[in-house]
C-alpha cells in the first residue's frame, strides 16, 4: 500500500523492512486500526448510556473494562504510533537523511507494539486507563491487570526507542548545510515531544513496576495498611501523564504548521515563535502534573503552585493559535479536506484550552473533578485537537503514501460530520459535568437533565461513527482505485514543493 | 460497505503507472502506485488478525477476569483460617479499657503492671464468641486488634479490629468487637498503633479445647433434608437490599429454623441488578466467617443478575447464625436474615 | 522569513497572560476563602466503602448511605475509606473530597435551607461505583 | 486591535466588580459564607470572560476563512506567490 520507492515487492518484503517509509506505514496501519477498534468501544459505551438502566452491555463489569480499553487503545494504539507514523515518513525527509538515524531499532520500536496490543486486548482490564491503586492492588482481576501492566511497559519503551531514534536523527543526520534553525516546525514538534518522553515515561515504567510487585505481594509501596500511600502512585503516574498530553498534542500541532501555510499560500507567519512556543511547552509541561489532584487532600499551598504551573503553560498554546490565524491572513486559501481539519482543529483546541484555564482554577475543581466536564474537557484535546490535526494531515500524506487521490467530497463531508459529532458530544459533556454526573459510570438515576444530555452526547457520537465509516470506505477505496495523483502538487496549489517531493528544503 | 467487499474480492493485476514521477529531480524510478490487489491483501492480513485475536478473547472471556491478584490471595488466605469455625453458642463477655501511666511511658489495658487486673488473660474454648469492649481511658490515641503474631501489630484478624493506627480512638471514644476462635492456642489483643504493644498494651486470649462445652457440639447426621429458595431482591433505587421481599412486604429475609445435623439445601438466585454471593456466617458484620462450606459464589467472584446458584450443607452445633449477601456491605444494607439450629 | 511585524504577537501575548494572571488570582481569593474551616463546625466522619457510605456524628450514631444534618450549622467532614479510593461528593453543596485509605481529609460545608440531596462516589472504585449513593437530608435547625 | 482594547475593558470590569463584592458581602456575623455561591460565582465570572474571547477568536477565525478563501472575489495572490518564495 506504500508508494514503493524501489520496485513493487511482496507484502512480506514491506512487513519486515527496516525503511522508514515501511515502518511508517506498519505504523499507519496500525495505528488506524486501533483508532477504528477503540472508535467501537466507544459508540458501544455511549449506546449504553443512551437510556438510564442497564441496556445491551451485560453488567458493570463489562462497561469498565470496555472503557478501560478503549482509553488506553485510543492514547497508546492510535495517537502515538499515528504520530510516530507521521515522523517515520517525514522526518528524514524533512532533514535530508536517507533514512532513519536507527534503521533497526526503528522496526524493533514498531514490532513492540503488536504483542503490547494483544496483552492489552485480551486481557480487557478493568481498572480505568489510570490504574489507581488501592483499587488496581487489591480489586483489579488477574491476569488481565498485569497483562496490562506488561503491556504498558513494553510500549513505554517502544515509544522511549522511537523518541531517541527522532531526536538523533534531527539533531545528528540532519543535511550539513542545514542548520537546526532551518528544520520545519513539524520536525521541531517532534523534537520537543521526543524530548518529554525521554524525561516523563521512565517515572512511568517505575511506577508501573511497583503496581506489579504491589499486586505480587512482595511490597507495599501503594499498601497504607504497611505503611505506603496510594496517591504516591498518582504523582508518578501524572508526572509521567501530564506531560504526555503534551506528547500527543505538539506533533498535531506540527501537522497543522505544514497543512494550514501550504493551503493558505503562505510561508508561516513566525516560525522562531512556533520553535520557542514548542520548547516552551515541552518546558513547562512538567510543572503542571498535580493539577489532577487538587482532590486528594493537597494542602493550599500545594494547590496554589500546581495551579500557577498550569496557567504557564497556556501562554505557549496561545502563541501557536495566533500564529495559525496570522499565517491565514492575508492569504490565499484553499479549503481542501487537510485545511478544514486543521481550522477546525484550531478552533476546537482554542475552545479546549479555555475550558483548561478554567478547570485549572482550584475552586473550580470541587465542581468539575472526576465528573463528565473532565471527559469532555479532554476529549475536546484527543478528539478534537490531537484527533483532527492526524486525520487531516492523514488526507494531506494520502497522496504520497498511495500515490492516488483521496474522494475530496467524501473527505469534506467526514469533516463536517466528525466536526459537528465533536461539538455536540463534548460540550454537551462538560454541561451534563457541571450537573454533577461522574465519570465512568455504568448507569445514572434517571434525572431529566442527564438523560437529555447523555441522548444528545449519544447521537453526537453515532454521528462521528457515521463519519468514520464515511471515512474508512474513502480510504480504502481511493487507496485502491483513486484517480492517481499529480505527485508534484496534489492539490494545485502551485508553489515550490509538495512535502516528499519538495525541490528544496523550505523557509529561508 | 457494499463498494467495500467488491475491493477485497476484485483482484486486477495492471500496475498504473504515471510519468509524473518521472522529471522530478531526486526520483529516477518511475511511480508504481498502490493497487486493489495489494490493497486487499492488506485488509485482509488485517481483519485476519483481528478475527484470530477475536476469536482468542471471546472464546476465554471470563478466563480473563478470573482471579484476584496474588497479594489478595496472600491476605484472605490469612483471614480464611478463622473462617470455619463451629459456634458453640457460648458467649464470654470481657470490657477492656486502653490506660496509660502519667508520664505515657507505660501503657496497659485495665490497669498499669503492678496492679491488680493489668492486661487480663482471656480464658475461651474453640468456637466461643468472645464479646469485647473497649474504651480509650488514656490520653492518647490507641486502637484495637487481635492476632497471633508474637510481636509487631500486623496479622490482625479481620473483624476483630476496632479503628486503626491511622484512624483510632481517640480518649474517652470506645468500641465493640467479637471474635470466634477457631482452634486451640494463643491469641493476643493489642493496641494496633504501632509500639504500644512493645509499651505494654498486650494481653493473652488462652484459647482450650472445645470438649469445655460437650453438649453443644454438633449431631450426627440426622438424614433429614431441607431446601430453602432464597433470592436477592433490590429496591428499584438499590438503597434497600433484601432476600425474597423487601422490608414490610410478606416474607422478607425469612427466618430459617433446622436440627443441628439436618441436610440444608439452598438456592439462590439473583434477581436484582448488581452482584451478589450467599453465606451462613456467625457474624454478619463480617463476611469471612462463612460456616460449613455453606458459600454460594464469592464478592470477589459474585452471581451475576439472573445467575442463581445451590449449595448443600450439614448444620452444625446449635446457635443463632445468620445467612448474609457476602459482597461487602450488603448485610448492613438488609442483606441478612437469621438462621437458626436446634 | 518575508519581514513581518512581531509586536501585534506581544501585545497578544500580553493580553493571554493579563487574563492568566487574572483567574489566578480569583481563583486564589476564593480558594482562601473555602478552605478556612469555621469554628464550632460538627464533625462527621464519612468512610466510604465498596460500595456504600457510612457517616458517624460526634455523639457516636452512625448512618448508612444517609446523612441528616440541620440547616445552619456548619459541618467537617474528615473523609476516610476502607478498602479503594472513593470520592465523596455532594453536587448541590459543591462539597468533594477524595476518601483514600490510611489518609483523613477534610472538608466543610454549611448547609442553608432544609431539603433533599445526592451524594455519590466521585472517584472509580469498582463494580457498583455507578450505585455507590446516598442521601443528605437536610432538616430544620432544632432551636 | 480594537477587539484587544474591548477585551481589556472587559477584564478591569470583571476584576474590580468582584473585588468590591468580596469586601461587603463577606462580613455578616453568626452566617457561615456559602461555598456554593462563592465558587458557583467564581465559575461564572470566568464563563463571562471565556465565552467573550470565545467570540473574539471564533469571529476571527471565521472572519479569515470567509475573507481569504480563494473563492472570495477579493482574493489576490500571496506577495509570496508573486514573488515564488513558498
Amino acid at each position: 500500500m506504500v508508494l514503493e520507492l524501489a520496485k513493487p515487492r511482496p507484502i512480506w518484503q514491506i512487513m519486515f523492512s527496516t525503511h522508514h517509509t515501511d515502518v511508517g506505514l506498519l505504523y499507519l496501519i496500525t495505528s488506524l486500526a486501533f483508532l477504528f477498534m477503540g472508535g467501537a468501544l466507544a459508540l458501544a459505551l455511549r449506546l449504553e448510556l443512551f437510556f438510564p438502566g442497564p441496556q445491551f452491555i451485560a453488567d458493570s463489569m463489562t462497561f469498565n473494562r470496555i472503557f478501560t480499553v478503549h482509553g488506553t487503545t485510543m492514547i497508546f494504539l492510535f495517537i502515538l504510533p499515528f504520530a510516530t507514523a507521521v515522523g517515520n515518513y517525514f522526518i528524514p525527509i524533512m532533514v535530508r537523511y536517507k533514512d532513519m538515524a536507527y534503521p533497526k531499532l526503528n522496526a524493533i520500536a514498531y514490532w513492540m507494539i503488536p504483542p503490547s496490543a494483544a496483552l492489552m486486548w485480551l486481557g480487557f482490564s478493568d481498572f480505568t486507563w489510570y490504574a489507581t491503586p488501592p483499587y488496581s492492588v487489591i480489586s483489579a482481576p488477574a491476569p488481565a491487570a498485569d497483562m496490562w501492566i506488561f503491556g504498558l511497559k513494553i510500549l513505554g519503551v517502544s515509544s522511549i526507542l522511537s523518541s531517541i531514534n527522532f531526536i538523533v536523527t534531527i539533531m545528528k543526520c540532519k543535511h550539513p548545510d542545514m542548520s537546526l534553525g532551518q528544520v520545519p516546525l513539524l520536525g521541531w514538534s517532534f523534537l520537543s515531544s521526543s524530548m518529554i518522553v525521554l524525561v516523563a515515561i521512565p517515572t512511568f515504567a517505575a511506577a508501573l513496576l511497583m503496581l506489579l510487585t504491589d499486586r505480587l505481594g512482595v511490597s507495599g509501596f501503594f499498601d497504607p495498611t504497611v505503611g505506603g500511600d496510594p496517591v504516591a502512585y498518582q504523582h508518578l503516574f501524572w508526572f509521567t501523564f501530564h506531560p504526555e498530553v503534551y506528547v500527543l498534542v505538539i506533533p498535531a500541532i506540527g501537522m497543522m504548521y505544514e497543512i494550514i501555510p501550504r493551503f493558505s499560500r503562505k510561508p508561516i507567519f513566525s516560525y522562531s515563535s512556533g520553535v520557542f512556543a514548542f520548547v516552551l511547552l515541552a518546558i513547562v509541561s512538567f510543572s503542571s502534573w498535580a493539577h489532577h489532584m487538587y482532590a486528594t487532600g493537597m494542602s493550599f499551598t500545594e494547590k496554589t503552585v500546581f495551579m500557577v504551573g498550569t496557567l504557564a503553560a497556556v501562554p505557549a498554546s496561545a502563541m501557536h493559535v495566533f500564529n495559525f490565524l496570522a499565517t491565514m491572513w492575508g492569504g490565499r486559501i484553499r479549503f481542501a479536506t487537510p485545511m478544514m481539519w486543521s481550522v477546525g482543529g484550531i478552533a476546537l483546541f482554542f475552545s479546549a484550552g479555555a475550558g483548561g484555564v478554567v478547570n485549572s482554577a482550584m475552586p473550580l475543581d470541587f465542581i468539575t473533578h472526576d465528573s463528565y466536564w473532565v471527559v469532555g474537557h479532554f476529549h475536546l484535546f484527543v478528539f478534537g485537537t490531537i484527533a483532527f490535526g492526524s486525520l487531516g494531515y492523514l488526507y494531506y500524506m494520502f497522496p504520497y503514501v498511495t500515490g492516488r487521490m483521496y474522494n475530496e467530497k467524501w473527505g469534506v463531508i467526514h469533516f463536517i460530520l466528525a466536526f459537528i459529532g465533536a461539538v455536540m458530544v463534548f460540550f454537551t459533556q462538560h454541561v451534563l459535568g457541571l450537573f454533577g454526573m461522574p465519570r465512568r459510570i455504568f448507569d445514572y438515576p434517571p434525572f431529566p437533565e442527564w438523560i437529555a444530555m447523555n441522548q444528545i452526547a449519544s447521537i453526537g457520537a453515532m454521528i462521528i461513527g457515521v463519519s468514520m465509516v464515511i471515512f474508512l470506505v474513502n480510504m480504502v477505496y481511493s487507496t485502491a482505485k483513486g484517480k492517481p495523483a499529480n505527485m508534484d502538487d496534489p492539490w494545485g496549489l502551485g508553489g515550490k514543493y509538495y512535502y516528499p517531493y519538495q525541490r528544496k528544503n523550505p523557509h529561508h | 460497505m457494499g463498494s467495500w467487499w467488491k475491493i477485497l474480492l476484485s483482484i486486477p493485476t495492471k500496475k498504473s503507472t504515471s510519468l509524473i514521477g518521472e522529471n522530478l529531480s531526486h526520483m529516477e524510478e518511475p511511480i508504481y502506485r498502490t493497487t486493489p490487489e495489494r490493497t486487499a491483501k492488506m485488509m485482509i492480513i488485517v481483519l485476519a488478525i483481528c478475527a484470530v485475536g477475536a476469536a482468542i478473547f471471546f472464546t476465554l472471556w471470563d478466563y480473563w477476569i478470573s482471579s484476584p491478584a496474588a497479594v489478595v490471595l496472600m491476605k484472605s488466605a490469612k483471614a480464611a483460617e478463622e473462617a470455619p469455625a463451629v459456634a458453640t453458642g457460648k458467649e464470654v463477655k470481657v470490657s477492656l479499657a486502653f490506660v496509660e501511666s502519667s508520664d505515657l511511658r507505660t501503657l496497659a489495658f485495665n490497669a498499669l503492671p503492678g496492679e491488680s487486673g493489668n492486661n487480663p488473660t482471656i480464658e475461651a474454648s474453640v468456637g466461643d464468641k468472645i464479646i469485647i469492649d473497649v474504651v480509650n481511658n488514656g490520653k492518647s490515641f490507641h486502637a484495637f486488634g487481635i492476632t497471633q503474631e508474637e510481636e509487631g501489630f500486623a496479622g490482625i484478624i479481620q473483624g476483630t479490629d476496632i479503628a486503626s493506627a491511622s484512624n483510632p480512638l481517640k480518649p474517652g471514644e470506645g468500641g465493640k468487637t467479637e471474635f470466634v476462635p477457631s482452634k486451640e492456642g494463643t491469641y493476643y489483643y493489642i493496641c494496633t498503633v504501632p509500639g504500644h504493644r512493645e509499651l505494654g498494651m498486650i494481653g493473652k486470649i488462652v484459647v482450650g479445647s472445645v470438649q469445655a462445652a460437650p453438649k453443644v457440639q454438633a449431631a450426627a447426621p440426622t438424614g433429614v433434608k431441607h431446601q430453602f429458595d432464597l433470592n436477592f431482591v433490590e429496591s428499584s433505587d438499590f438503597k434497600t437490599l433484601a432476600f425474597n421481599a423487601l422490608p414490610g412486604e410478606e416474607g422478607n429475609n425469612p427466618e430459617i429454623r433446622v436440627q443441628s445435623g439436618d441436610e440444608v439445601t439452598i438456592k439462590a438466585t439473583n434477581t436484582g441488578k448488581s452482584f451478589h454471593a450467599f453465606g451462613v456466617v456467625i457474624n454478619p458484620e463480617d463476611p469471612n466467617t462463612v460456616v460449613w462450606n455453606s458459600a454460594i459464589a464469592l464478592p470477589s467472584k459474585p452471581l451475576k443478575p439472573n445467575e442463581s446458584g445451590e449449595v448443600t450443607f450439614l448444620a452444625g452445633a446449635p446457635g443463632t447464625y445468620y445467612y448474609i449477601c457476602t459482597v461487602p456491605g450488603h448485610a448492613l444494607q438488609g442483606m441478612k436474615g437469621t438462621f437458626i439450629v436446634e | 522569513m518575508a519581514g513581518h511585524s512581531t509586536w501585534p504577537e506581544w501585545v497578544y501575548v500580553g493580553v493571554v497572560i493579563a487574563l492568566l494572571v487574572w483567574v489566578g488570582a480569583e481563583a486564589w481569593e476564593v480558594e482562601r476563602l473555602v478552605e478556612h474551616v469555621p469554628e464550632g463546625a460538627e464533625v462527621i466522619k464519612v468512610t466510604g466503602q465498596q460500595w456504600f457510605w457510612t457517616f458517624e456524628h460526634e455523639d457516636g450514631t452512625k448512618e448508612i448511605g444517609e446523612l441528616h444534618v440541620q440547616a445552619g450549622k456548619a459541618y467537617k467532614f474528615e473523609v476516610t475509606a476502607k478498602d479503594v479510593n472513593h470520592s465523596f461528593n455532594i453536587p448541590d453543596y459543591v462539597v468533594l473530597m477524595d476518601a483514600i485509605p490510611g489518609r483523613i481529609h477534610t472538608v466543610w460545608f454549611a448547609p442553608t435551607e432544609p431539603g433533599e440531596h445526592e451524594i455519590q462516589c466521585r472517584e472509580y472504585c469498582g463494580l457498583i461505583h455507578y450505585n455507590m449513593r446516598g442521601k443528605l437530608i437536610v432538616e430544620e435547625p432544632l432551636s | 486591535m480594537r477587539s484587544i482594547v474591548g477585551l481589556f475593558v472587559i477584564i478591569v470590569i470583571l476584576i474590580i466588580i468582584p473585588s468590591i463584592d468580596y469586601a461587603f458581602g463577606q462580613e455578616e456575623p453568626g452566617k457561615y459564607l456559602d461555598r456554593r455561591a462563592l465558587i458557583w460565582n467564581l465559575f461564572f465570572r470566568m464563563m463571562v470572560v471565556a465565552f467573550t474571547i470565545g467570540a473574539v477568536v471564533s469571529g476571527t477565525l471565521f472572519w479569515l476563512c470567509w475573507r481569504f478563501r480563494e473563492s472570495n472575489p477579493k482574493a489576490v495572490q500571496t506577495k509570496y506567490e508573486q514573488a515564488g518564495e513558498w
